[in-house]
C-alpha cells in the first residue's frame, strides 16, 4: 500500500514536470474560469447590500393633524406599536411640530415658496414608520389602515420606489445566483474538457500500463491527483487574482462620495474568504473527478 | 468422445501453459488474421512463431494476453480461459507474462530505469528491491549507464534491449517475444537468444515471433508456422524455411 | 497552387473526423467562452439603457414667484431659452398657476395636510428644464444662475439624485465594459489554449510533416483552418445560446410593470445581431491565429 | 595543400552526393555517437552502414537530412553545406531525399494511401498523378488491397513497407534507409531489397543502415562500420563481418 502511494504520489510530481504544457493549460483554464465564478460571486453579494441598504431606506411617513388631541395620538402611537411584526418598532419615530418644521426646512431648502408656506403652526406633526416586510401589498395595505385612523391627516407612501426595489431586488438576486451558477457551471465544463484533451494526449501511454499489467485505479489515480493539483493550483491563482480584484474594487468605491449608496458594493472580507475556500473546492473537486472520469474513457483498451 | 472429469481437465490445462482451441480472428470484414489454430504449449517449452510478414504472428500473441478477443474458440493460460475472463482479472493475467512488443510500447515520458521498474511498480514491489533489480537486469541486456534516457533518447536496438528488460524483470511465468531481435546486430541479438534461452530453463515458458531464421536454426526449438493465418507446421527442433 | 488548396481543405475536414475529441473540446471551450463575453456585451448594453433613461428623468423646475410681473416672467424664459447649448429647449415647458396647482394635486395627493395649505392664489408656476449636460457642476452652477434672476422663488434641483445617476453611469460603463473587455481576453486565451493543447497532442505528426519534406506554410495552413472553423463553430453555437438567453430575457423582463425603469434592460435586437456578428468574427481570428501560433511551437524540429 | 579552385570544388561536391567531413556529433555531455567521421558518396551509389546497435548508423542518416547537426564538421549533400542552410531551404532539401526511418514515422491518422501520397502533396503533384502513382508503389511493395488502412491496423513489416514505400514514391536524389528489413521475413526482406537495387539503377544514390548480413552479403556492396561512433570499415563490395 505505501509504495502504491508513494508511487503514485513520485509519478504525479513527474507527470507534472514532464507534460510541462498541458499541466499549464490546464492550470490557465482553471484559474481562469473559477475567477469568473468569483467575481459573479462578489458581484451578486455587493448587489444585494446595495438594494438591501436602499430597502433599508424605504419608509412611511404618518402624518398627524396638527390639531390633534393628546388621546388621538396616544391612541395612534399605541396602534402603530402594537404591531411589532409588521413594523420595525425600535426605528419608529416620532416628530413633534418644531421638529416636523426643521425637517421641512431641511427638505424644502431649494424650495422657498413653498417654504414660506409653511409655519410651525399649521404644520402636521409625523410619525417616520419603516415597515418591516418588504412585500409591497402588505405595507399598502398597512398604510390604508393608518388613514383611517383618527388625527391622522394622511400617510405618505414612497410606493413607487418602494414596488421597484422591491421587485428589483428579487430580479437581481434570481439574475446574479443564476448566473453564478451557471458560470460554475462553465468553469467544470472547460476544467473536464481541458484535462480531457490533456489525457486525450496520453491515452497510448494509459494503453501501455494496462498491457504491463497495471490496474485500472493504478492508472487512475495520479491522473486524480494530477487533476486535483491542477484545479487546485487554478484556483489558487484565481484567489490570488480575486483578492487583488477585491481589494482594487473597495479602495475605488473608497473613492466615491459617502451617501450615494455606492459604498454599499463593498464586500466583507469574511465573504471574500469564504468564496476563495469555495473556489478552493471546486478547483480541487471539478480537477480531480474530471481527470477520473476522463482517464476512465481510455482504461477500456 | 466424452468431456474429461473436471480434475483432469484442470491438471491438463495446468499442464499447457498455453492452449489454442479453434481460435479464429478477424479484424472488421477482411480476411481471418488468424484461422483455425489450435496448439498446446507445455509449461517451460520454448516455441518460434516463423512466417511471411503479415501471416498472423503478432495477431496470435495478442491473442493469448487478450489485447484482442477471437471471434471464435477459446484461449487458455495457466488453465484459465482467458475469453471469459472478467476485465478486472486481466492486469493479474498480464502480470503473470513478460511481453516484448513489436513496436516496443516503451512509456515516453518515463526513464529507461523508470519503464523498466513500472513492471514491478504495477505488482507492488517495494522500493529497494526495485532499485536492486532493475539495474541487474539493464546490465543484462547491456544498457548499464543509460537508465536516465528517455526512449527518443536511444537508438532503435537500445529501446528493443529495453523493452526485453521490462518483459522479465518480473520473472513471469510466460514470456511473450515478438520480434526481439528485429533491430539489433547479429552479436547482440545473440546475447539477447542466450539470455532467453537462461530464463527458458528456469521454467518460464517462452513464446517467440521472429523473423531470424539464424536464431531459429541456431537454436533448434518447436517451430509454429504460420501462413495467411493458417498454421502450415508444427515441428519439435525445427528450423527456418 | 489549386491543388495545395485543395489538399488544405481535404486535410482539414479530415483532421476534424480523426480527433473528434480534440475538435469537440476545443468547439466546446470556444462557445462557452464567447457566450460569456456575448452575455456581457448585452448586460453592458441593458444598463447603459437604464441609466440614459434615469438620467433623462432628472430635471429641474424654476419657481416662479406667484406675484411675478410678466415683464420678469418674460426676461427669465428668454433667458432660459438663450442658452440652447446647456438646455434642452424642446423640453422646456411653462406650467402656470392652473398647470402648477393640478400637478401639485397629483404630487401631493398622498399628502393632504401639504395639500390642504396650497392654493391657486400662493401656488408659485414653474419652468420644467431639462439640462443637457450630464456634468453635476455646471447643472449646480446654472441653478444658482436662475436663482438670482427677478422674480424666480427658488430652483428645485434633483441633485443627490443626479449626482448618483452621474457618478454610477460613468463607474457602470466602466466596470461593464472593463468586463467585456476581460472576458474578451478569457475567451481568446482559452481558445487558444485549447487549441495548443490539442497542437501539443499532435506534435509528432508536425514532426513528421517536416521530415518528409513539408513546409512550414504547408503543415501550417490545415492547422489555421482547423482552428478557424472550430472558433466559427464555437461562435456559431454561443450565438445561438446568445439568442436564446436575450429571448428568455427578453420576456422575463416584459412581465414587469411597465414605468418601473426595468423594461429599459431589454436589449435592441439590432444591438444582438452586432454582438453576434463580432463573436464570430473573434471565434474565427481567435481559433485561426490562435493555431497558426500554436502549431508554429512544434515547426522547430 | 591550397584549396582547389570554387568550379573544381562545387564539380568535386556534385559528383559526390554526399559528402562528410571530420563529422562528431555528441547528444548531451555524454560519449560522441559519431567521432570524426569522413567519407563520400558517389552519385549512384549503394552504400551499407553496419555496425552494432548504438553505434551511430541512425545518427549519421539523421546528420545526412539535417535532423541532427554536428558539433564539429561539414555535411555536403548534392553540391550545398546542409549546416549552413537557412531553415527556410531545409524543405526542398527533404524532398531531394527519401526516408525509411527505423520506427517508420507514419502518420498515425493518415491511411496507407495518405501516408504515401503525402510525400507527392507536399511536392505539389497534381490529384490524377498521386491517384496513379500511388497505388503503383503500394503494388511494388506488396501492400495492394490495404489502402484505405490506418497504421495501426497493419502488422509490424507492413508499416515498414508503408514507410519505403513513402520513402520512394517522389523518385528522389538519395534513398536514406534505416533498417528497412528489420521487420520483414527474409523472402520479403528480399523483395524489397530487389525493388531497391532496381531504384539504385535508375540512378538513385542509397544509403541504407542494416543488421542483416544475408542482405549485406548477396548484394556485395561497399560498406561502412562502425563501433562506437567511429568509421572502423570502409570497404568496396564488402561483406557483413
Ligand atoms: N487492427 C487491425 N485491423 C485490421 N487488420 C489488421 C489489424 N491488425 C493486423 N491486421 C492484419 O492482420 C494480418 C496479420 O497481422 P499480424 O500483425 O498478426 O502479422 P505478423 O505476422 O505479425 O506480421 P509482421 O511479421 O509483419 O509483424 C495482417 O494482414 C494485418 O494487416
Ligand atoms: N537524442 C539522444 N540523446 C542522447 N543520446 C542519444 C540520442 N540519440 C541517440 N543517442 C545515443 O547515440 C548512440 C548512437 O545512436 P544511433 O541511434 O545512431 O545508433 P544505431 O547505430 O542506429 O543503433 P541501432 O542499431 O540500435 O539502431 C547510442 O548510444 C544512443 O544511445
Ligand atoms: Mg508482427
Ligand atoms: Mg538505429
Amino acid at each position: 500500500m505505501i509504495q502504491r502511494l508513494s508511487y503514485a504520489f513520485r509519478e504525479t510530481i513527474a507527470s507534472f514536470r514532464r507534460n510541462m504544457t498541458l499541466s499549464v493549460a490546464a492550470v490557465i483554464t482553471s484559474a481562469v474560469s473559477l475567477l469568473l465564478v468569483g467575481t459573479t460571486f462578489l458581484i451578486q453579494r455587493a448587489f444585494d447590500n446595495l438594494l438591501t441598504q436602499w430597502r433599508g431606506d424605504v419608509g412611511m411617513i404618518v402624518f398627524v393633524r396638527p390639531d390633534v388631541t393628546p388621546e388621538a395620538l396616544g391612541f395612534i402611537k399605541q396602534n402603530l406599536e402594537s404591531q411589532p411584526n409588521v413594523i420595525d418598532v425600535k426605528k419608529l419615530e416620532y416628530l413633534d411640530k418644531t421638529q416636523s418644521f426643521a425637517e421641512a426646512q431641511r427638505v424644502f431648502a431649494g424650495d422657498p415658496t413653498t417654504l414660506s408656506l409653511l409655519s410651525i403652526e399649521t404644520i402636521p406633526s409625523q410619525f417616520k414608520v419603516v415597515p418591516k416586510t418588504t412585500d409591497p401589498e402588505l405595507v399598502r395595505s398597512l398604510a390604508n389602515q393608518y388613514r383611517t385612523l383618527p388625527g391622522v391627516a394622511g400617510v405618505s407612501l414612497a410606493e413607487d420606489e418602494f414596488d421597484v426595489i422591491s421587485t428589483l431586488s428579487g430580479f437581481v438576486r434570481t439574475v446574479t445566483i443564476g448566473m453564478s451558477l451557471v458560470l460554475l457551471a462553465v468553469a467544470v465544463i472547460l476544467i473536464w474538457n481541458t484535462i480531457r484533451t490533456a489525457i486525450f494526449a496520453r491515452r497510448r501511454e494509459i494503453e501501455v500500463m494496462k498491457l504491463v499489467g497495471a490496474t485500472d485505479w493504478f492508472i487512475r489515480v495520479p491522473f486524480i491527483l494530477e487533476g486535483l493539483i491542477q484545479g487546485l493550483a487554478g484556483a489558487l491563482v484565481s484567489c490570488a487574482g480575486l483578492w487583488g480584484l477585491n481589494s482594487a474594487w473597495t479602495s475605488g468605491v473608497a473613492g466615491f462620495k459617502s451617501g450615494t449608496g455606492v459604498s454599499a458594493l463593498v464586500v466583507p472580507g469574511s465573504y471574500v474568504n469564504g468564496v476563495m475556500i469555495a473556489l478552493l473546492v471546486i478547483g480541487a473537486v471539478a480537477g480531480g473527478v474530471g481527470s477520473g472520469v476522463a482517464s476512465s474513457k481510455f482504461l477500456d483498451v | 468422445m466424452g468431456a474429461p472429469p473436471i480434475p483432469a481437465l484442470i491438471a491438463r490445462l495446468v499442464y499447457f501453459m498455453i492452449r489454442l482451441e479453434n481460435v479464429s480472428k478477424m479484424y472488421g470484414s477482411e480476411l481471418p488474421a488468424v484461422r483455425d489454430a489450435s496448439f498446446d504449449v507445455p509449461k517451460g517449452e520454448f516455441v518460434f512463431l516463423v512466417g511471411p510478414s503479415g501471416s498472423g504472428k503478432s495477431t496470435l500473441l495478442r491473442l493469448m494476453n487478450r489485447q484482442e478477443r477471437p471471434e471464435r474458440g477459446n484461449v487458455w493460460v495457466a488453465g484459465r480461459n482467458i475469453n471469459e475472463m472478467a476485465n478486472s482479472q486481466i492486469p493479474f493475467l498480464r502480470r503473470t507474462m513478460g511481453n516484448v512488443f513489436q513496436d516496443y510500447k516503451l512509456l515516453p515520458n518515463k526513464t529507461v530505469f523508470e519503464n523498466v521498474a513500472f513492471a514491478l511498480e504495477v505488482i507492488g514491489k517495494p522500493k529497494h528491491v526495485i532499485g536492486q533489480q532493475v539495474p541487474q537486469v539493464l546490465d543484462l541486456v547491456g544498457l548499464s549507464g543509460k537508465e536516465d534516457r528517455f526512449p527518443h533518447q536511444l537508438s532503435g536496438g537500445e529501446q528493443q534491449r529495453v523493452s526485453i528488460a521490462r518483459a522479465f524483470v518480473n520473472r513471469p511465468l510466460i514470456l511473450l517475444a515478438d520480434e526481439p531481435t528485429g533491430n539489433l546486430d547479429p552479436a547482440t541479438g545473440e546475447g539477447i537468444m542466450g539470455l532467453l534461452d537462461a530464463i527458458n530453463r528456469t521454467g518460464t515458458t517462452i513464446v517467440m515471433a521472429t523473423h531470424d531464421h539464424r536464431v531459429v536454426n541456431a537454436m533448434r526449438r518447436r517451430v509454429i508456422q504460420l501462413d495467411r493465418g493458417v498454421i502450415v507446421r508444427d515441428q519439435e527442433r525445427g528450423v527456418y524455411e
